[in-house]
C-alpha cells in the first residue's frame, strides 16, 4: 500500500502540472474577486473565508476525473483489483495520494492568497486550518464520481457535478467555522467537529462506493 | 440487460407463485399494460376532484386568489421527495437484488422526479414574485430544492453518458444512494447555514395554520399527484424495458449479420 | 491444485458469449484457448480473473490449503494492455508491482534478464518499443509468486526470439506445478498442453444449444 | 473539415449530454456560492458577474486537458496529423467543436443564472457579451496547454504556467467590461474592446502553436 | 512511381536507432521490413509517415505527376493503434475517416464485407474483441485511395482466417500498383515482397557503424 502511495505520488508530480494548476486557478480565483467586489477592503477581508474555500473546491476538481482512467486504459486497475487489498482500501490511498499531490498545495498556498484578500492573521490561520480538515472530504467523495465515470471519455464536467452537491456540508461548516474564529457570537469549534465529521464519515463512505462501482467497471 | 431478454424466453411458470414473479420482465409489461388504464383513469378523477375542491375554494385573507398556486405547488414539493426515494429503493434493489426491474425503475423515475422538482421550482417561485416581491430568495428550503434538482440531472446526466446498461445501472444505483445519504444532510445543514449568517428576510415563509377549506382540496391534489407519478413511471418502465428490447435486437441483427 | 470450471455461462453486453463451458486443469498443466476473433477467448479470461461475473456455473480452485480467497487472488494476469505507466522507468514500474502484489520470487534484474533485457531498468517505458514493452509485462508475471498465470495472446508483438524465451517461462511455471491459461493465435510451443477451441458465439440469447465446445485433447 | 467538427461534437455531446452537463456544472456553481458567501443578496449581484465568468472558466477547463491526449492515445491523432489538412486547423475545427459544445450552452444558460444572483438586467447582458466574446479564449489557449501535455508526458508545470496566466487577462477583462456596465465610473467599451482583441490574438495563436506542438508528439 | 529511402539515420530519444539505410520500392512491390524487438521497424514506418525527422538522409515519393505533397499525404497508416473510438458505432468511426481524408475508393458496407464483418456497422467499436477491431482498423485502409500502405504489425491479434483475408487485400493492392511497408514479426503470406532485415540498434548515442543492414532480395 505504501509502494502504491509511492507510485501515485510520483505520477501525479511527474505528470506534473496536477498541484500546478490547482494553484494556478486558485490564484485565479482570488485575482478576480477583488475586481468584482470593488475596492472596499473590508468586505473583501469579510468573504476572504467563503472566497478561499470556493477556490479550493472548485481548483480540486480539476483533475479528479483522471484518478482512475488511466489505470483503467493501461490496464493496471485490472491487476490493482485483483489483487487481495480490498479495493476500498485501494481506492483509499488513491485519494490520500491524489489530495497529497493537489489539495496540500493548495493549502499551503492559502495563507498568502488570504494576504492579498486583506485577511486578518487569525481569519487566515482559521481558514486553513478548516481546509485542511475539509479539503480531503472533496477528493474522497470525488474518487466515487471518478470511479462511476471511469468508463467515459470525457468525464469531468459529470464528476463536478456529482460532487457539488455531496460537498455543501463540508464548504458549509468550514466556511461557518472560518467565521466562527473571528466574529465574537458566532462558535468556532462546533462547526469544526462537524467538518471533521462530515470528512471523517466521507472518507469511510467515498472509498467503499467507489471501490464496489470499480469492481465492474473492468469489462 | 441481458436477463431481461434471456428470461423472458424461459418458458412462463404456470401460475405467478408470489410477488417476484412479477419481476420477470415480460409479466412485469402484461401487468403494466393491464393496469394502466386503471390507474390513468383514477388519476383523472383525482384530478378532477382536485381542480374543483381547489377552484371552489375560498380566497385566502392574505394571498387572495394566488393561494391557488399552493395546490399545485405543495404536491409537486412533496413528489419530488417521494419520488427520489422510490429511486433510491431501486438502486437498493440493483445492488443488493441485482434485479434487472430496479435498474429500470430507477432509470424511469429519474426525469419524473426531475420534473415534478422543476415544477415545484417554477411554482414556488411564480407564487413567490405577489408573495415575497422576488423570484428567488437563497432561503433554506428553496435552495435544498435546488440541490436536489441538481441530483437529479446528475443522475440523468450520468444514465444519458454510459452506453452499456449493465454498467450504468451499478453506477446509476451508487450514485442514488450516496445522494441519499446527503438528502437529510442537505436539510440539515441548509438550515445551520441560514441561522449562522441570515437576518431572515423571508420570515413571512412558513407554516400557515391550514384550515380544512385549503386542506381538503391539497390533499385530493397530493392524491391526484401521487397517481400521475404511478402512471408515469409505468409507462417509463414500460418504455425503457421495450427500448433495450429493440436495442439487444438491433445489436443482435447486426451480429448474426457478420 | 487444480482449476476447474463448471457450466460455465458468460453474458456480456446483451449477449450470452458462451455457455455450458466445463474444464479442468491439473497443477502443472497449461490450458490453450483458441478460436477466431470474438469468439469469447478474452472474456473468457477475464471470467476467471473475476472481473465478469457467470450468469451461470462456477469458477473453483480445488485442493488449496490454508483459508479460503477468491480465485482471482492466486492469479496473474497479463491482458492485452501491458499495465505499464510510460512516465515512470521500468524499474519503477516493475518495483511498483514487485511490492504492490506481495509474495515475492525473483527480483527485478533477475525478471528482466529472464525476458532478455538486462540493464534496461533506467529506461522509462515510453522509450521502449512494442515488443520490449510486452516483454516487460512479462517480466511482472515471475516477480510474484502466483500458480495461476492467466495471460491473453501474450506473444502479440514479441519477435521470434523472445517467443522461445516465453516458452521457456511457461515450461518452468509449469514444472514448478503451476498452471497456465492462454488465449492465442499462434501456437505457443507447448509440448503438452489441453486445448480447448471456441466455436463461434451463440447466435442469439436463448439459452439453447452449446455455443463453445471443449476438446479435451491433450 | 466538417466532419471532423461534426466528429468532435457527437464524442462531446455523447459522452455525458454534452450540452446540458455544462448547463448543469454552471449551475451548480451558482448554487454553491451562496452556500459559502452567505445569502445576502446585494452582495451577490456583486460578485454575480466574477461568479459566471469563474464559472464558465472551469467549465472550460474540465475536459479541455483531454482535447487531444485521447486522440493520442487511440492513435487517431497520428492520422489527423498525415493528412493535407494543416496541423493549425484541425485544431482550430477541435477547439470550435469543443466550444460549441461546452461553451454555447453556458452562454444561453448564463442569464437564467444571473437571476439566481440577483443581478441586474444590464449588468446580465453585460456579462453574456463578455462572456460570448472571451470563453473561446479559453478555449484556444487551453489547446495549447492540452497539446503541450500531451508532447511533455513528463514535462510539468508546464501547462499550468503557460495556461491560466494567459487566461486571467480575460477574466479580468471580462470581469471588468461586466462591472463597468453598471457602476458608473468604470468603462464599458475599453475593456470589453481590450478583450475581444485578446480572444482575436489568441485564435490565430492557440491552433498555431498547438499545431505546432502536436507535430512533434507523435513519437 | 517509387518510394525511395536514401542513406537514411533516425535518431530517438538521445539515441541513433539506425542510419546509412536506403532502399526504393517500386509501384506494385512491398517492402516487409523484419527484425528483433527494438531493432527499429516501427521508428522506419514513424520516419516514412514524417513522425519522427531523419537526421540524414531523406525519404521520397518518385515519379508522381501533379503538384508536389510531402510523401505522408500518399500514406494510409496502419499503427500499433487502431484509430478507433469506443464511443461510437463502428458506422461512425469508418465514416469519420472517409469523409476526412478524401480521394473515396470503397464504401464502408464493402470495405466491412472486405475484412469479413459485414453487418457490424450498429456496435459500438468496444463491444468488439481485439481481433475484430483490428479488423475494422484494417477496413479503413479501403476507404480512401491512397498509393502507400505503411502497415505496423498489421496481423496482430488477427485469427489465421483472417490473415489469409488480410494477405488478399494487399495482394489487391498491390495489383492496382500500390506500395506496401509492412513491419512485422509474422510472415504475411506475401508472394514476392523484397525484405529489409534490421538488426539491433546502435549500441550507443555516437553515430559511429551500420546498425540496420539492407538485405535487398526479392
Ligand atoms: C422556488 C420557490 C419554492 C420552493 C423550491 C418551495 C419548496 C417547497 C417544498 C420542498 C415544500 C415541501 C416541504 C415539506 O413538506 O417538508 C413546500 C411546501 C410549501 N410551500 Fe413552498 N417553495 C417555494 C416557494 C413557496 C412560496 C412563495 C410559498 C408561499 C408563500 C410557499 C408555500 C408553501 C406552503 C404553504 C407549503 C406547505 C407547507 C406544509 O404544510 O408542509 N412556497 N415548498
Ligand atoms: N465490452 C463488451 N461489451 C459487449 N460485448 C463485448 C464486449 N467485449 C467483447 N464483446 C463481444 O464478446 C465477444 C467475445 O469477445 P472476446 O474479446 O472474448 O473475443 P476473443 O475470443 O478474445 O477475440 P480476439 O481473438 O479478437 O481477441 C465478441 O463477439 C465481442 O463482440
Ligand atoms: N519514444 C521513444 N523515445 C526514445 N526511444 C524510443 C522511443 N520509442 C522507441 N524507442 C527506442 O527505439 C528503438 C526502436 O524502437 P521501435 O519501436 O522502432 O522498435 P521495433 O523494431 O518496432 O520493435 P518491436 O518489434 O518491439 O515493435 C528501441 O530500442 C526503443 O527503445
Ligand atoms: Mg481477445
Ligand atoms: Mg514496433
Amino acid at each position: 500500500m505504501m509502494a502504491l502511495f509511492a507510485r501515485e505520488l510520483k505520477l501525479a508530480t511527474r505528470v506534473g502540472a496536477g498541484a500546478m494548476t490547482g494553484v494556478l486557478f486558485f490564484l485565479a480565483v482570488v485575482t478576480v474577486v477583488p475586481f468584482a467586489v470593488g475596492p472596499d477592503l473590508n468586505l473583501l477581508a469579510r468573504i476572504g473565508p467563503a472566497v478561499l474555500w470556493i477556490g479550493a473546491l472548485l481548483a480540486s476538481l480539476l483533475g479528479l476525473d483522471r484518478l482512475f482512467q488511466q489505470d483503467r486504459e493501461d490496464g493496471s486497475l485490472a491487476i490493482l483489483l485483483m489483487s487481495e487489498h480490498p479495493s476500498a482500501l485501494i481506492v483509499f490511498v488513491k485519494c490520500l495520494a491524489h489530495w497529497a499531490a493537489t489539495g496540500l498545495p493548495l493549502i499551503v498556498a492559502a495563507p498568502i492568497f488570504g494576504l492579498f484578500l486583506n485577511m486578518e492573521a487569525k481569519a487566515i490561520a482559521a481558514t486553513v486550518a478548516t481546509l485542511a480538515v475539509g479539503t480531503p472530504a472533496i477528493t474522497f467523495i470525488g474518487a466515487v464520481g471518478a470511479a462511476v465515470t471511469v468508463t467515459l471519455a470525457r468525464g469531468g464536467l459529470i464528476i463536478a457535478i456529482l460532487v457539488l452537491p455531496l460537498v455543501l456540508p463540508s464548504l458549509i461548516f468550514g466556511v461557518a467555522a472560518s467565521y466562527g474564529a473571528v466574529e465574537d457570537p458566532a462558535p468556532f469549534t462546533q462547526p469544526f467537529i462537524m467538518l471533521t465529521a462530515v470528512t471523517l464519515f466521507l472518507a469511510v463512505l467515498g472509498p467503499l462506493a467507489a471501490g464496489f462501482a470499480l469492481k465492474h467497471a473492468i469489462d | 440487460m441481458s436477463d431481461i431478454s434471456a428470461k423472458s424466453r424461459r418458458p412462463a411458470p404456470p401460475k405467478p407463485a408470489s410477488i417476484w414473479d412479477y419481476a420477470n420482465p415480460t409479466r412485469f409489461l402484461g401487468l403494466a399494460n393491464a393496469v394502466l388504464p386503471w390507474l390513468a383513469g383514477a388519476m383523472a378523477l383525482a384530478f378532477a376532484a382536485g381542480l374543483w375542491l381547489s377552484f371552489t375554494a375560498p380566497e385566502d385573507y392574505q394571498q387572495g386568489r394566488s393561494v391557488l398556486i399552493m395546490f399545485i405547488h405543495v404536491p409537486a414539493a412533496w413528489l419530488s421527495m417521494m419520488c427520489y426515494s422510490v429511486m433510491a429503493l431501486a438502486g437498493l434493489g440493483t445492488l443488493v437484488w441485482r434485479h434487472p426491474l430496479a435498474d429500470v425503475s430507477l432509470r424511469a423515475a429519474a426525469p419524473i422526479g426531475a420534473a415534478f422538482t422543476f415544477l415545484a421550482l417554477v411554482t414556488g417561485s411564480l407564487w413567490g414574485k405577489p408573495m415575497w416581491g422576488t423570484w428567488w430568495v437563497w432561503d433554506a428550503r428553496l435552495t435544498s430544492v435546488l440541490v436536489l434538482f441538481i441530483i437529479y440531472m446528475g443522475i440523468i446526466a450520468l444514465a444519458r453518458a454510459i452506453e452499456d446498461p449493465l454498467t450504468a445501472a451499478r453506477s446509476l444505483a451508487i450514485v442514488t444512494l450516496v445522494g441519499f445519504v446527503n438528502i437529510p444532510i442537505i436539510k440539515f445543514s441548509v438550515d445551520w447555514w441560514n441561522t449562522l449568517h441570515q437576518p431572515a428576510s423571508v420570515s413571512r415563509f412558513g407554516r400557515p395554520a391550514m384550515d380544512a377549506a385549503f386542506l381538503h382540496p391539497l390533499l385530493t391534489m397530493a392524491l391526484a399527484y401521487t397517481l400521475l407519478f404511478f402512471t408515469l413511471h409505468l409507462m417509463a418502465m414500460r418504455n425503457e424495458i421495450l427500448r433495450r428490447r429493440v436495442r439487444s435486437m438491433r445489436m443482435m441483427a447486426a451480429r448474426e449479420a457478420s | 491444485m487444480q482449476l476447474v470450471a463448471e457450466n460455465l455461462a458468460v453474458d456480456r453486453g446483451e449477449r450470452r458469449i458462451f455457455e455450458g463451458l466445463s474444464f479442468s486443469v491439473a497443477a502443472g498443466m497449461a490450458l490453450v484457448v483458441t478460436g477466431p476473433n470474438g469468439a469469447g477467448k478474452s472474456t473468457l479470461i477475464k471470467a476467471i480473473a473475476g472481473f465478469l461475473t457467470p450468469s451461470a456455473g462456477a469458477i473453483r480452485l480445488d485442493g488449496l490449503t490454508g483459508e479460503a480467497r477468491p480465485v482471482r487472488e492466486h492469479c496473474h494476469y497479463l491482458a492485452h494492455d501491458n499495465a505499464l505507466k510510460s512516465q515512470l522507468t521500468v524499474d519503477e514500474n516493475l518495483s511498483f508491482w514487485w511490492q504492490f502484489m506481495g509474495a515475492p520470487r525473483a527480483n527485478i534484474e533477475e525478471a528482466l534478464e529472464r525476458v532478455g533485457l538486462p540493464g534496461i531498468g533506467e529506461l522509462p517505458v515510453g522509450y521502449l518499443s512494442a515488443g520490449q514493452k510486452r516483454r516487460v509485462a512479462i517480466a511482472r508475471l515471475l516477480l510474484n509468486e502466483r500458480p495461476v498465470w492467466l495471460v491473453d495472446e501474450p506473444t502479440s508483438a514479441l519477435d521470434k526470439a523472445s517467443e522461445t524465451r516465453f516458452a521457456e517461462l511457461v515450461h518452468e511455471h509449469l514444472d514448478r506445478g503451476g498452471i497456465i491459461v492462454a488465449a492465442t493465435h499462434q501456437a505457443l510451443g507447448l509440448k503438452d498442453a489441453q486445448s480447448l477451441g471456441m466455436g463461434t458465439p451463440l447466435p442469439n440469447p436463448s439459452p439453447q444449444g452449446g455455443g463453445a465446445h471443449e476438446s479435451p485433447t491433450t
